[in-house]
């Protein structure tokens, strides 16, 4: 047991939820609340597994960590081969704190068809944590596929009132980037073996192979909208909107919160590293699609009359800014971005977690249904508050930390005026998001049903708590995160850099030892 | 040349026979009609086969013939069945007529 | 030429005894029908018995070419084997319960599956245009039969006559293409045909095209499709769940032999191109138009035209690695397509009518198993990882892209794009819609349960651990032997 | 005795704003006052004891790390806390003033309020607390705008306190909004400042600077200016001042603590605080002369209109705020300094007492309601009266002091126009002043009988505040003596003197004896002129005349009245189009190009599908020409070519 | 077998008559008469056949073709009593026949266009009339394509059992 958590943690962590979740459809119909207390206990028994993670990841040993391997289609060199730096750590955390808090929040809230949902959600986490670990490109990809199924799934079966129309755009929007991306992966697989004489998908064997400059464009292009799509960046955002709308809160929670990052996550651990010199080259055009996204998402974002609508336009925004701050490639904007990604998940995931408080109660989302309920669930408002101004980047919350370094970092870049358009966002995010906060729990209560509106339940509250303590932490002790995550960054930057410098030449040396 | 045939003259008359065939299986309306024209394409292969295979001088030609001939007759055995079948439902062989299954 | 006459010997008793075994099973549930009705409640486990003895002895019997170089006998035609034994077993599970609720269950229906079985043995195994021509006619003449069994249901009727009709105007091409190998080569081997000379001449070309045709009018590949939809759709289910998985296997294997028997080194470029425009139309009409459809079955009956389109992308490929890739690929088909038809089997329960997608309505929570398994079945068509499909695709255009065929891999995507559309279709319609009415649907029954367990297992195991199988495949196809240097 | 840790300052608060935010509404109102006011008491204390020995030190810097707290890349930040004198300063009256307050509070807010919201409005003035001491003790520039938009999110909070009023939700959103504007400049100063210095350590930063002037100073205009947005944002100056008469929506202590005595003066501090960078660009210096000179007169002249008394006590602060920078803009930074002290006590009185006459009206505002007061609140008149000769800059009144010392040092600087105005913005001010307590405890009462039977002096707690703020205007001003009454009674400069070094190369000196005394007559003669003026039209006249100047002059009155229209062209010109494009990029970019595109290419891919469908003809003579056509066209691709 | 081309002339004028009943065949409403004519073009290839040095084929071809199958067809019409093709409001398809048409005319050219190519090129045979014999026939029946005669008897036992349930007329149990 113990080799099993110290050797293969990742595979655990991985596979825990899976298993553990087929084990759900043993329950018999009746045990709904068995089924979905177990879920929850399982969700937390891997958010416990995951501390270890966090503990015992050395942030000064370069390459990747709680490394394993396992051969799966040898004679393609296909494997099974995990491992993890800061810039996964942190995210897998995040995943596994996300987790618990949408079952958590789902307890008291779902009714119909209970053991799905729950199986849903943690096969979910299996894939994204699946996502976040593998180092081999076909690995990544079938992990980066199969997460599409359960939240298709979420959003399909226990979405709002257009969820089917929201989970096929859903899933047509996504599977449409990461189509091509799969012919990439199968082009560059097909050139480090007519380079090598062997077949690999592993990463780190498919960093040696470079292209020519025009092919490294086209591949960079078919990897970069897989990503930008998943981000997403304008103008392929539209999914977004219907997407989160429609979910199930505990669905939009995973989705804004985790789902996202992904697309950041894949640009950062793929297209960058394998294609240098591309990314290089169009960082201008996906910075300059950042900041049109930071202030697009948040002027779209102010007329929303649907809550959760306008969280999700303001998505657009945050995740506009963590693109320029990647595509400013300074050491300081990296690590904002990852930081802020971090930072996104937990105010959005917050956010949306306290609009479904309201919504199961309600069951509206319209902003307009809503007014002066502050003075009657004076918590859920006291708790949004702390959410919306982790979300507009108040100093002292997470979210100012990210903020700050990405524009910081950006200004240090040679994209000056990046930062100074995206720094706008400041401004339009206080406007959009005050706004709501306003008609939702300020002016003068004038739906005489909202006088009887329940305040937030233990269970939801607790989820929400973890969620704002979080922020508070990171606000106040960012360094405990920015250490783990700086290493990484910096270590990525290096490494891509150092094989812009020795483009062109067509297989680098390897290193002695390899295996095989 | 087969004795004093030219194995032009079979080919035509082979391309002549598979041509009207298909002309028949395309327009006639009547599926005993259109199966007919099938087996003259069939016939058509036959007589190209024994063209061939005389002018080659191999038996594999007739041999060739000999199965497609048998293969036809079971064709047609079924076909014809399926015919029966069918109009006992549709009381017409009229294909025109024959679209329950479409779109 | 053997010049010798041929001996009868135990090394040609040992290949054949497969085939041997399964017509002489026909022919025992013949018998037993004629004189023995009370035992119909065995036909599907001695049919099966059948199948799996085969497979046995298929998989026992020596490798190399027996009858005079006619019949192979090698890994190839092993997994082959497996494949088609494993689509027919699906078949004979499905037919079990849906024969017996339409009151059709027989001795000929299964005489007839294992016989048409046979041909697309004959069909794989053939190295003779001779037995290939058998084994298609074998083949079609069960399936015109077993299209129109249903002789109460018009429908049935009709999807006999038309299957009927375009089959017998297809073999007769078929038949005019053998005319012109045979010409050219002065013999009906295989063998013959890789002569030099034979790749550049016209009429080779045009007899190899009409071998094309006719096969991929088996395939269903437009725009030979158009029997499929209206055949798939009056036919009884565990029929097409046979037919519209296990022949076309057969027939890109036919076609893989003969090409490489004439081309060996690789596709002329005209005739690539041809291949990759079929393919390009196959793709797009199938996919295009299976968005409109409203019967499930005449969906994945354009479904499958579509699946072909990206088989012939393997063609066009043309190599060892792409024939690798059309074997895993079709047995990812099979446990994808012959499970979508068993759920289709199980969850449809009334025959004499159509089979709208809108009825699947809520079946997702009325029959969990069945609707999971189609489900499953469709993700995996679409291609999703960890699903048997995925792996199909990814061999598939893994070989297009190493061979450069770049556009047609992109507008292969682009496809299962749109391909997605329908089959996530049917799986909002199950999971994401009340059902139409209160009625609790019967008990799965055993068989059918079965079949859907194969299916889904085969689907994961395919799609999580398909080493075993590509490395099988990818050793068969080193031991084929036409492919030049 | 080792001393207090600086962090146990503003913790102090933060743990009072925890207590009643996690415990007030079950504890009640005896431990919310208790836990809001005492932390404030405490924190007060602690600050004494470590000021008092500080003042009568060396006034070094001491730099107190907390801990790291973000690093990434270059970049790197500490929490650490700075106690200097310019700090010292703003620490002693922070507390101190706020301290009052929260005493004034519990008086104000114990009668309407129920628990939980007497609770929340003493967790938020304990967090603005927090916030403005981790401003003005920062040691860096990020850990100072923490307390700057800290002390920005309690503004809202306290704004918006009222809830369920729309009009004071609206301003608090207003003013955070429009301080985020500043913020916004503020972000990119400091983006500049690392962009340069590579630190935002303000020892390393203001070292750098003043070491290697030449290096930095061609930057420093545009980082200084942007410095200077986020202090405009805060400080409420022209342009951004519309949030700050909105804020008075709130509760009347916050008016005084926040947008009176302490927030609003943050701009100041700041600019004070970055005088090095400041004096190394003359062009910016310029700016922010001209910004608070117009300021001054522009928010003079609105007030001058108001009927509501705290709306004219608001575009006082505003115009005072004004003068303050005018002060920095002409390197007068120990003017400005001495008047943000002063103002903070008179004006804090003045909130106060407005409060009081508030409280007593039951919640009326409006001026022309009142009338005759002071009979019948006296404390309340007579403090306010105090500080309202104190902010017309009478002598001996704290005002006076420094309003001079600005005067002075504008006309030092040779800013000969700004000299004039803002001698006439004294003026002003005297005249809108007076007019104010004319109105209000002048005359007879005007407001309905009820109020009449209503009125009262406030309760203890109320009025010692009061008395203490009037002590203060009366004497605060005699620690920064001119040097006219005696060389060595500016203690006050001599104090601040180590937080504004001398730059290389620049003139240093002072007003001859002769001038300083023409403009301490001239200030005294303009501010006495307008009280008089005010006296005699509003308390003599009760009125009379300036009705004749309203109904001859009705365009320019009206204008003055709607305090120039600004807020309606803000709206037309900003919020409007803001509103419109908003809407526009969502139903136009969004909706109809994007969705548009694809939901088009969905349905012509449908669409396809169902026109090829039709190709199914269900008659089997198609499918085999359809079969055939294939075979030609193969044909003749592929043996076509041969 | 210089001289006059006597069997070239039998040849031509049987494919001749082949080819002419075919088209009749085919142009006939009544298929009655289709199949009647089609069993004068039958025959007249079975005298092709004899030219062609296959009197085998010949012989099944009348008893299998002519005999059988058509017999078979008459049978079968009669059985149905099928009329001649009807003219009705859906019978006119133009499209189809235009299209057909010149599919067919195109493919008739290209047909003939390979087939001048495919008479030359082959390499001329050495057996001449001795492949008339039968009896070789049979022993390579029995022997080298023993596999295709076996898969053959399956396959007519297929269409025999598949005709008994097809037609068969009673409906099932």
């Amino acid at each position: 047991m113990t080799a099993l958590l110290g050797r293969h943690l990742l595979s655990v962590l991985i596979f825990l939820p899976l298993a553990g979740g087929a084990l759900l459809l043993l329950f018999p119909k009746s045990a709904a609340g068995a089924a979905k207390a177990f879920a929850l206990a399982l969700s937390v028994l891997e958010l416990a597994l995951s501390l270890p993670l966090w503990m015992r990841f050395d942030p000064h040993m370069p390459g990747f960590q709680f490394a394993e391997r396992l051969d799966w289609v040898p004679s393609l060199g296909i494997s099974y081969s995990l491992g993890i730096d800061g810039i996964s750590l942190v995210l897998i955390l995040l995943t596994t704190v996300l987790t618990p808090v949408s079952l958590l929040f789902s307890l008291s809230h779902v009714s119909k068809s209970v053991r799905a949902f729950s199986f849903a959600f943690l096969a979910l986490e299996t894939g994204v944590i699946g996502t976040l670990c593998a180092l081999d490109v076909a690995l990544f990809y079938v992990f980066w596929e199969v997460m599409l199924v359960p939240m298709y799934f979420i959003i399909g079966i226990w979405g709002g009132s257009r969820r089917i129309y929201a989970a096929m755009k859903f899933f047509l929007f996504t599977m449409s980037g990461s189509l091509l991306m799969f012919l990439a992966i199968l082009y560059v697989a097909g050139r480090h073996r007519a380079l090598t004489g062997e077949w690999s998908f592993l990463l780190s064997d498919l960093l040696r192979v470079s292209f020519a400059p025009e092919v490294q464009t086209v591949l960079f292009l078919a990897f970069a909208l897989a990503f930008a799509i998943k981000v997403p960046v304008f103008p392929l955002h539209t999914w977004l909107p219907d997407a989160h709308t429609e979910a199930p809160t505990a669905g939009s929670i995973l989705l804004a919160g985790v789902l996202l990052k992904l697309g950041v996550y894949g640009y950062l651990r793929f297209a960058l590293p394998l294609f240098p010199d591309a990314a290089m080259r169009y960082a201008p055009w996906v910075g300059l699609l950042g900041v049109i996204g930071v202030v697009y998402g948040a002027l779209v974002a102010f007329p929303q009359k649907d809550m959760k609508r306008l969280v999700a336009y303001s998505s657009v925004s945050h995740l506009g800014l963590v693109v320029v701050g990647i595509a400013a490639w300074t050491s300081t904007a990296l690590a904002g971005s990852v930081l802020q990604m971090v930072n996104h998940g937990l105010s959005t995931g917050a956010l949306f977690l306290l609009v479904g408080v309201l919504y199961e109660r309600r069951h509206t989302r319209e902003i307009g249904a809503y007014g002066g309920i502050a003075g009657i669930v004076p918590v859920t408002t006291g708790l949004f508050l702390v959410a919306t101004f982790s979300s507009i980047g108040l100093p002292g919350l997470n979210g100012f930390v990210g903020e700050f370094l990405i524009l910081l970092g950006t200004w240090t870049s040679s994209h000056r005026w990046w930062s100074v358009v995206a720094a706008t966002g400041v401004i339009l995010s206080a406007v959009y998001m005050l706004t709501m906060v306003q008609r939702v729990f300020w002016n003068p209560l004038v739906h005489e049903e909202n006088r009887s509106l329940p305040e937030i339940r233990p269970s939801e509250l607790i989820a929400a708590a973890v969620l704002v303590v979080l922020m508070v932490w990171i606000g106040v002790r960012p360094n405990d995160v920015l250490e783990r995550i700086r290493p990484s960054v910096d270590a990525l930057q290096a490494s891509v850099n150092a094989r812009r410098v020795q483009a062109h030449a067509a297989v680098l040396p390897e290193p002695a030892g390899r295996r095989r | 040349m087969i004795g004093g045939i030219p194995l032009n003259d079979v080919l035509l008359a082979s391309a002549a026979l598979f041509t009207i065939g298909v002309a028949g299986a395309l327009l006639r309306r009547s599926a005993i009609t259109i199966f007919l024209s099938i087996e003259v394409m069939m016939n058509a292969a036959n007589l190209a086969l024994v063209g061939y295979g005389a002018a080659l001088g191999t038996r594999e030609g007739q041999i060739i013939v000999f199965f497609v001939i048998a293969i036809a007759a079971a064709e047609a055995s079924v076909g014809l069945a399926i015919f029966v079948a069918l109009f006992r439902h549709t009381e017409t062989i009229d294909v025109n007529e024959i679209h329950l299954l479409k779109w | 030429m053997t010049s010798g006459l041929l001996q009868f010997g135990p090394e040609e008793l040992a290949a054949i005894t497969p085939e041997i075994i399964l017509s002489a099973a026909g022919c025992l549930l013949i018998l037993l029908e004629a004189f023995a009705p009370r035992s119909r409640s065995w036909f599907a486990t001695i049919s099966l018995a059948a199948v799996a003895g085969s497979l046995m002895m298929l998989l026992k019997a020596p490798a190399g070419a027996s009858f005079g170089g006619r019949l192979e006998t090698s890994t190839l035609t092993s997994l082959m084997g497996m494949f088609i034994g494993g689509t027919a077993a699906i078949a004979i599970l499905v037919a079990k319960n849906y024969l017996r609720r339409t009151g059709e269950e027989r001795g000929e229906f299964y005489a007839l599956l294992l016989w048409g079985h046979v041909g697309v043995s004959l069909l794989t195994r053939g190295l003779d245009l001779l037995v290939i021509f058998v084994g298609l006619e074998l083949l079609s003449l069960s399936f015109y039969v077993l299209a129109g069994i249903f002789r109460t249901i018009p429908a049935s009727s009709e999807a006999g006559l038309k299957y009927f009709l375009t089959g017998a105007f297809g073999s007769a091409f078929t038949l005019y293409g053998i005319v012109f190998l045979f010409a050219k080569s002065g013999s009906v081997r295989l063998s013959a045909l890789s002569q030099v000379g034979l790749a550049h001449d016209p009429l080779v070309i045009f007899g190899l095209l009409l071998l094309l045709v006719g096969f991929g009018f088996k395939m269903s590949v437009a725009p030979f499709h158009a029997w499929a939809p209206d055949v798939y759709q009056g036919m009884p289910t565990p029929a097409v769940t046979y037919l519209s998985v296990a022949p076309k296997g057969a027939s890109i294997l036919v076609l893989y032999r003969v090409f490489t028997a004439v081309f060996q080194g690789g596709l002329p470029d005209r005739f690539r191109l041809a291949v990759v425009a079929l393919a390009i139309l196959s793709m797009t009409l199938g996919n295009v138009v299976a968005l409109a459809q409203r019967d499930i079955k005449r969906l994945l009956a354009y479904s499958g035209i579509a699946q072909m389109g990206y088989v012939l992308i393997a063609l066009a490929a043309f190599g060892r690695d792409a024939l690798a890739a059309v074997v895993v690929f079709f047995f990812a088909y099979l446990a994808s397509n012959a499970g979508a038809f068993a759920a289709v089997a199980a969850l449809f329960r009334d025959e004499t009518k159509p089979h709208p997608i809108g009825l699947l309505a809520g079946e997702g929570r009325r029959s969990p198993f069945a609707a999971g398994v189609l489900a499953l079945c469709l993700f995996s068509l679409a291609g999703i990882p960890a699903t048997a499909g995925f792996i199909g695709k990814f061999f598939l255009f893994k070989a297009a892209v190493d061979r450069g065929l770049y556009a047609l891999a992109i507008i292969g995507v682009v496809n299962s794009l749109v391909s997605i559309g329908y089959y996530l279709k049917i799986v909002y319609i199950m999971y994401m819609r009340d059902p139409i009415d209160d009625e609790r649907p019967p008990r799965l029954p055993l068989s059918d349960g079965l079949a859907l367990g194969l299916c889904g297992i085969l689907i994961f195991a395919l799609g999580i651990f398909p080493s075993k199988l590509w490395e099988l495949a990818r050793g068969a196809a080193d031991s084929f032997p036409f492919f030049g240097p | 005795m080792s001393a207090i840790p600086l962090w146990v300052i503003p913790a102090l608060p933060l743990a009072g704003f925890l207590l009643c935010l996690l415990l007030g509404r079950r504890l009640g109102k005896g431990f919310v006052s208790a836990a809001g006011a005492g932390s404030v008491a405490l924190a007060a204390m602690a600050a004494y004891a470590r000021l008092i020995p500080f003042v009568r030190g060396d006034h070094a810097p001491v730099i107190e790390r907390i801990s790291d707290w973000i690093t990434a890349g270059p970049f790197s930040v500490d929490l650490a806390l700075r106690l200097d004198p310019l700090s010292a300063l703003m620490v002693s009256f922070v507390t101190f003033v706020g301290f009052l307050i929260h005493l004034y509070s519990i008086g104000y807010m114990s009668h309407d309020e129920t628990d939980a919201g007497y609770a929340r409005y003493f967790a938020y003035l304990n967090l603005f607390m927090f916030s403005m001491l981790v401003l003005v003790l920062a040691s860096n520039f990020l850990l100072m705008f923490v307390g700057w938009e800290g002390v920005g999110l309690c503004s809202y909070l306290l704004v918006g306190y009222y809830y369920d009023r729309e009009y004071a939700a609206n301003a608090g959103r207003k003013a955070f909004v429009v301080n985020r504007i500043g913020d916004f400049g503020f972000l990119l100063g400091m983006f500049g400042i690392f962009g340069l210095f590579g630190s935002l350590d303000f020892g390393t930063v203001f070292g750098a600077a003043a070491s290697d002037p030449a290096r930095f100073a061609p930057y420093l205009t545009a980082v200084c200016l942007c410095l200077f947005v986020g202090a405009m944002g805060k400080s409420a100056q022209v342009p951004l001042y519309v949030w700050l008469p909105d804020a008075m929506a709130g509760p009347t202590p916050v008016s005084a603590l926040i947008h009176a005595a302490t927030m609003v003066t943050a701009g100041v501090y700041m600019v004070a605080r970055c005088n090095v960078l400041f004096r190394l660009a003359p062009d910016a210096m310029l700016a922010v002369a001209i910004v608070g000179g117009m300021t001054a007169i522009f928010a003079a002249v609105i007030a001058l209109a108001q009927n509501d008394i705290k709306k004219v006590l608001a575009y006082s602060t505003v115009s005072q705020l004004g003068y303050m920078f005018l002060a920095c803009g002409v390197g007068a930074y120990v003017a400005g300094m001495f008047h943000v002290m002063t103002h903070a006590f008179f004006k804090a009185c003045l909130f106060l007492g407005s409060g009081s006459v508030i409280h007593a009206m039951g919640g009326e505002q409006d001026m022309r309601k009142m009338g005759g007061l002071r009979s019948k609140m006296p404390v309340t008149f007579w403090t306010f009266l105090i500080a309202t000769l104190a902010l017309s800059g009478i002598p001996p009144f704290a005002g006076f002091f420094s309003k001079d010392a600005i005067l002075a040092g504008v006309f030092e600087d040779g800013r000969y126009v700004l000299f004039g105005v803002g001698v006439l913005t004294a003026g002003l001010t005297a005249f809108y002043m007076f007019r104010l307590v004319s109105l209000t405890f002048a005359g007879r009462f005007r407001g309905t009988a009820e109020q009449e039977h209503h009125l009262h002096e406030s309760p203890t707690t109320m009025t010692i505040p009061l008395i203490v703020l009037a002590v203060l205007s009366v004497v605060g001003g005699w620690v920064g003596l001119p040097r006219v009454f005696s060389e060595t009674g500016d203690r006050f400069g001599a104090f601040l003197a180590p937080v504004f070094p001398a730059l290389p190369g620049r003139r240093e000196g002072g007003l001859a004896h002769g001038t300083e005394w023409l403009l301490i007559a001239l200030s005294t003669a303009v501010a006495a002129g307008g009280l008089l003026l005010a006296w005699k039209w509003y308390t003599r006249d009760a009125g009379r005349e300036p009705e004749a100047i309203a109904r001859a002059l009705p365009g320019p009155y009206a204008l003055v009245r709607d305090k120039f229209r600004v807020d309606e062209i803000y709206d037309a010109v900003i919020v409007r189009p803001f509103r419109l494009l908003a809407r526009g990029l969502w139903k136009v970019v969004d909706v109809l190009i994007i969705d548009g595109i694809l939901n088009a290419g969905a349905f012509l891919v449908e669409l396809g599908g169902d026109l090829l469908r039709f190709l199914q003809t269900g008659n089997v003579r198609n499918y085999a020409l359809s079969f055939f056509l294939g075979v030609v066209a193969l044909m003749l691709f592929v043996i076509g070519a041969f | 077998m210089a001289g006059f081309p006597i069997d070239r002339i039998v040849f031509d004028l049987a494919t001749a008559v082949a080819v002419l009943f075919a088209g009749v065949m085919v142009v006939h409403h009544h298929p009655v008469k289709s199949v009647l004519a089609l069993v004068v073009g039958f025959f007249a290839l079975a005298v092709c056949y004899v030219m062609l040095w296959a009197p085998f084929i010949a012989a099944i071809q009348v008893i299998v073709y002519g005999g059988a199958i058509l017999v078979l067809f008459l049978f079968v019409l009669m059985l149905l009593n099928v009329g001649s093709e009807t003219r009705s409001a859906g019978s006119r398809r133009p499209v189809q026949t235009l299209l057909s048409g010149a599919a067919l005319l195109l493919f008739a050219g290209l047909l003939l266009g390979l087939l001048r190519h495919g008479g030359s090129a082959i390499a001329n045979g050495s057996q001449g009339p001795a492949a008339a014999e039968i009896a070789p026939l049979a022993r390579l029946l029995y022997s080298d394509y023993l596999l295709p005669f076996e898969a053959l008897s399956v396959l007519l036992l297929a269409a025999l059992v598949g005709a008994f349930v097809l037609a068969r007329r009673e409906a099932g149990p």
